[in-house]
């Protein structure tokens, strides 16, 4: 990663961080240091938590207790230079192109550079067949395309991705993870969810493991696959953590 | 029962001659009535679609208060502006008092609570689906506040056509800053009220029938505009 | 119209019954052809109406409650009364007459024996002139009708033309003037009971808004309309009006 | 200017004195136009409904109907009822012009086609989403109405009030059909229109903000309601 | 498959089926018959048609031109022996528990039948500690396990499922293709779709193959896999099938 690439507003800090909502505590005092460079990905069963973390660092929700801290140099406005491809895709009711465009003109782009950079996101997600169609009636996974594309289009520093590929066709899922590649070689700090083991392994650099809200393990990927120290995450990636079948206590 | 029979012969009676004191009425009904929904608008969706969005300290009491407003009296509201724009009222000197624009005024404070309460009701469902998503592309809460009202659009017209209808229908606040002066501020509704101090009730029914029949035409107009918008943007 | 035109007009505040009785539709386009004047009329309740004048915002006053227009007067917001017609008023009910009052002369028995049998009388309760009228002549038949408010005596607090639509429907006794009774076309079954004692008469006066209080009035155009009301022609006019060959007003300028 | 303040003391002190004729007429104000909203929604939600779901011949012009008829004139609605129920009229005999009940039935007429439309409204945007799921479920069109009707009740609340302002407020039906005899069937809005017609206008701007703080306290009831229960529901 | 537990509404014929919208054919020409018995797994690239030809199938929406069958001795009210996941579930303003309870309501099961079934779901899926809570706030997973509840609570007779599984987790995912094969043993017949092509080889006895909107094969499951007769199929299974690269005409 050249020099000039750095990213501005990483290291992110998340310090102790709680989150509570319909009178559950969701997060549980979570406490982790986002640095500059590799793929994280988060991985954790139904329900761990995954995407309510994914917002919360990403300034959707408020915390209930602890912190969030931008500290790059550019983190005065560290909102400016994110973005977020959702899991269940939430698509305006325009054209397909129009979502992408309105995307880019929330970050002041000119008309010009809008239309040009619009048609190459378009491409690269293998949409642009469907550019004039409102984008309501997409298949779902061509709306996670979409999303995936309006997130991208706006060159963010830090992407958050929660499961991008989930209902993508197995080529699909090669492609969109190539492009993931291409972003995070030209500097884009990629932190992203997956159910895939397999693209777990293909695309983590470092592997937080959640369960019930819990950040129980975070080890370097290889590291992770290998030998995971945490009971649970052994029995996850072998696809054995069934976990309504636990009692709370072995959580301790 | 043959006051019914008079009054629909007396409402087409009344749109074959083409009578020019009709003709002048409705023009007038329809630019205040017109009138007092577009500046209503203006003012009324962004004000509900801001308190959908904004969560500032007070938000319930202003929804509340919104609510509440869709029931101003008529009669209050004309009396009020009458206050204001009497000629010993703060406004005065303007000489409003008895125009239409003086009508269009009272008629924009009875719909502005309408059209806000309404759309802040709409914006708000819109905004449960729509929330994370455009805070994540970085939309400030103006620009929110635009996207919901467009992408709302063909939702919040039924909000618009409410305050038209309150307008259209509206007799007591007219009334009273308008005056009913024959050729100056007389309107379909203060003829009606007219007509029927006068004990013309057939008179009075039909012109409601032509108020009716305007009525549905400008919905209905409205209606095949959105349905052409909803189909070319789903 | 050159802009000119456009603005000489004044604002004439008056009563239902002159405009619902169709007197101004008749005589007001002979003044405007006469001197170019237009005369916007906004036609409410006799204290709306003073109201009105009272807050500048009518040029001339017509109505027909001589002890608030003699207020007027010596408030000072108005210049000068000058009378310019009377009619009648007259007791309406129903043809079936349970009351059988029907072509007394004398109005303060008629409304004993209304009160006696207890039918159904609608009273403006609008403290209008004609109102106003009305509860002298109980006062003079010695009922008190206040406690008998809301039974067989009801309050419409409406104008004219509500309260005769409202005994139309009901078929209850109610007091009309004579104006607006003539020109009134939901009669349905009622018709004159009483009419003609002189105690029932119902005079009109006009007045000027004082400029000293008000200076927006155009108080030229003003006397204008009231020199013209009072003049020969004007009270010609009035004299002039007629429904179904009934003469309504009877001019009385001095 | 001092009007406004005579008129908020005459509006203290009518509250302050406990007035019996204002505790009279508050109370058949909220007789009449509670009535009329109960009635409305139980007629108007489940109509606003089938327009939203049914997919008959005609469909779009009953909503181009029920919009349009969102600006029924009261005078002409206060006119129709009168007719009916007149001495003449076909239901003269039960005797029913200058009550109370009339006046609900008039309120009815003018606010159903309010409720509705504004319910086909929102009812017509969670189809959107409910849509294929429920006809998958196996519900029939009359369930299918029940759970929209049900799921969207914090937002079908607006429409009602939208309702219960528009029958609160209103005095040309009322005024029509009521009489507006005193003891029998003023209510907040005729008094406040024989007020003005009286000349008294503090009084009648205090019998407007007599007017409003109740509808404040209505609509601050309902909302509290709904949000306990949207807590409990979300 | 037991005498007694033989599908009453199968078979489904459906006949030169198109479907039409938003001015394109986006269903074209497919005719295909499901017997009674073999699980069916739909396979195709993003936007090939398979959402659509499920809905088709379970009557929600109508096609321009050619025909839906149900040619069992029941078939006179075949709605009643249908459920449907979708993909995008949908879950109505109320708690878990009362989104399964609506759907037995709705076939006419009285109180105390109904609370034990849900219960039983419940149970199934893991979601027995989430049964009180709003349905709308549940994981996606989550919700996608309550919708599989929901909808199989039913005891359909024939069960639509649109990728059942693309957000669980992998623990789930197994659980869930057990579950599925449970209810397929039981009699109901199942008509998925998948992108998980190992889940689509471990569930499917018979493979349909849809590319742009055309139904280009159906074979028995091994021999889709091991030598599918299409070329598109071929490039599919091989995670090739980048369909927005290939000209229209090599479809012809
Ligand atoms: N507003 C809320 N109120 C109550 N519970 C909530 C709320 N939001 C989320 N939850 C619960 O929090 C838990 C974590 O949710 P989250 O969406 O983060 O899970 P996840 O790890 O992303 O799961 P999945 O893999 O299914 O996407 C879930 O059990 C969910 O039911
Ligand atoms: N109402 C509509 N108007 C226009 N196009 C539509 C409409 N509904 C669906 N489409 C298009 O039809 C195609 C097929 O959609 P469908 O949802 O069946 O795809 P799918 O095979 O399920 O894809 P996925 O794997 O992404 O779920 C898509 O390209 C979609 O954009
Ligand atoms: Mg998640
Ligand atoms: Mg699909």
């Amino acid at each position: 990663m050249s020099e000039a690439l750095q990213n501005e507003i990483l290291p992110l800090e998340i310090e102790e961080l709680t989150f509570e909502a319909g009178g559950k505590r969701l997060i549980k005092e979570v406490t982790h240091k986002f640095r500059a460079g590799p793929r994280t990905v988060i991985l954790g069963p139904n329900g761990a938590g995954k995407s309510l973390l994914l917002r919360l660092c990403h300034g959707l929700l408020k915390p209930a207790s602890g912190k969030i801290r931008w500290c790059g140099a550019a983190a005065d406005d560290p909102a400016r230079h994110q973005a977020m491809v959702f899991q269940r895709p939430v698509m305006l009711r325009r054209t397909v192109a129009a979502n992408i465009d309105y995307a880019l003109s929330l970050r002041g782009m000119d008309r010009d550079a809008r239309k040009v950079r619009v048609e190459k996101m378009l491409e690269s997600t293998g949409l642009s067949r469907l550019a004039n169609s409102p984008a309501r009636v997409l298949s779902f996974g061509e709306q996670q395309k979409l999303a995936l594309a309006r997130a991208w289009a706006v060159k963010p520093r830090v992407l958050f991705l929660d499961e991008p590929t989930a209902s993508l066709d197995p080529a699909a899922t090669h492609a969109i993870e190539d492009v993931i590649d291409a972003i995070h070689k030209a500097g884009t700090r990629i932190i992203m969810t997956t159910h895939d083991l397999g693209q777990a392994r293909r695309i983590a650099d470092e592997v937080l493991f959640m369960h019930r809200g819990r950040l129980l393990e975070s080890s370097p990927a290889d590291a992770f696959f290998e030998r995971p120290e945490d009971e649970q995450a052994r029995a996850f990636i072998h696809g054995e953590l069934l976990w309504w079948d636990q009692p709370e206590t072995r959580l301790q | 029962m043959n006051d019914f029979s008079s009054a629909f012969t007396a409402a087409l009676s009344l749109l074959a001659s083409g009578d020019a004191d009709l003709a002048e009425i409705i023009a007038l009904s329809l630019q205040v009535s017109l009138g007092a929904v577009f500046i209503a608008t203006c003012i009324g969706m962004p004000l509900g679609a801001a308190t959908a969005l904004y969560k500032f300290p007070g938000r319930r009491t202003v929804v509340v208060i919104l609510n509440a407003l869709m029931g101003l009296p008529p009669v209050v509201v004309g009396l009020i502006v009458y206050l204001l724009l009497s000629r010993m009222g703060p406004f005065g000197v303007l000489g409003l008092l008895f125009t239409p624009t003086a009508m269009v005024f009272a008629q924009v404070i009875l719909i502005v609570p309408i059209i806000a309460a309404l759309s802040r009701q709409i914006v708000e469902d819109l905004w449960r689906e729509y929330d994370e998503q455009l805070r994540s592309l970085g939309a400030g809460p103006l620009r929110c506040m635009a996207t919901l009202l467009w992408d709302g659009r063909f939702s919040l017209l039924t909000a618009v056509l409410a305050g038209f209808g309150r307008a259209s229908a509206e007799v007591g606040a007219v009334m009273i800053v308008g005056g009913n002066i024959d050729h100056v501020t007389r309107v379909m509704t203060t003829s009606i009220a007219l007509e029927v101090s006068k004990g013309n009730l057939a008179m009075a029914l039909g012109l409601g029938m032509v108020l009716i029949v305007l009525s549905l035409a400008i919905n209905g107009s409205a209606f095949l505009l959105k349905e052409s918008g909803l189909r070319k943007h789903a | 119209p050159s802009k000119a035109d456009e603005e000489k007009f004044i604002t004439l505040a008056s009563t239902t019954s002159t405009r619902d009785s169709g007197l101004f539709d008749f005589i007001l386009p002979m003044f405007t052809q006469r001197t170019g004047t237009q005369v916007r009329v906004v036609a409410v309740g006799t204290g709306q109406a003073i109201r009105l004048a009272r807050g500048g915002d009518a040029d001339v006053l017509l109505v027909h409650h001589r002890k608030s227009e003699d207020a007027f007067v010596a408030d000072g917001e108005g210049i000068r009364r000058y009378d310019v017609m009377y009619n009648d008023f007259v007791i309406v009910g129903p043809a079936a007459d349970p009351a059988a009052i029907k072509g007394l002369h004398d109005a303060v028995s008629a409304m004993s024996k209304i009160a006696t049998v207890k039918a159904t009388f609608l009273s403006r309760g609008d403290d209008s002139g004609t109102n106003k009228k009305e509860l002298s002549l109980w006062q003079m038949a010695g009922t008190n009708v206040t406690g008998a408010s809301g039974t067989w005596y009801r309050e419409t607090g409406s104008g004219m033309g509500a309260t005769l639509n409202a005994s139309a429907a009901s078929g209850g006794y109610t007091l009309a003037d004579r104006g607006t009774w003539l020109a009134f076309m939901n009669k349905v079954d009622l018709v004159i009971m009483v009419e003609g004692d002189p105690r029932i008469l119902n005079p009109y006066g006009v007045i000027a808004v004082n400029p000293a209080k008000h200076p927006n009035v155009k108080v030229e155009l003003a006397q204008q309309f009231i020199d013209w009301l009072v003049s020969k022609e004007g009270q010609d006019a009035i004299a002039a009006f007629r429904i179904n060959g009934q003469q309504l007003f009877m001019p009385n300028a001095q």
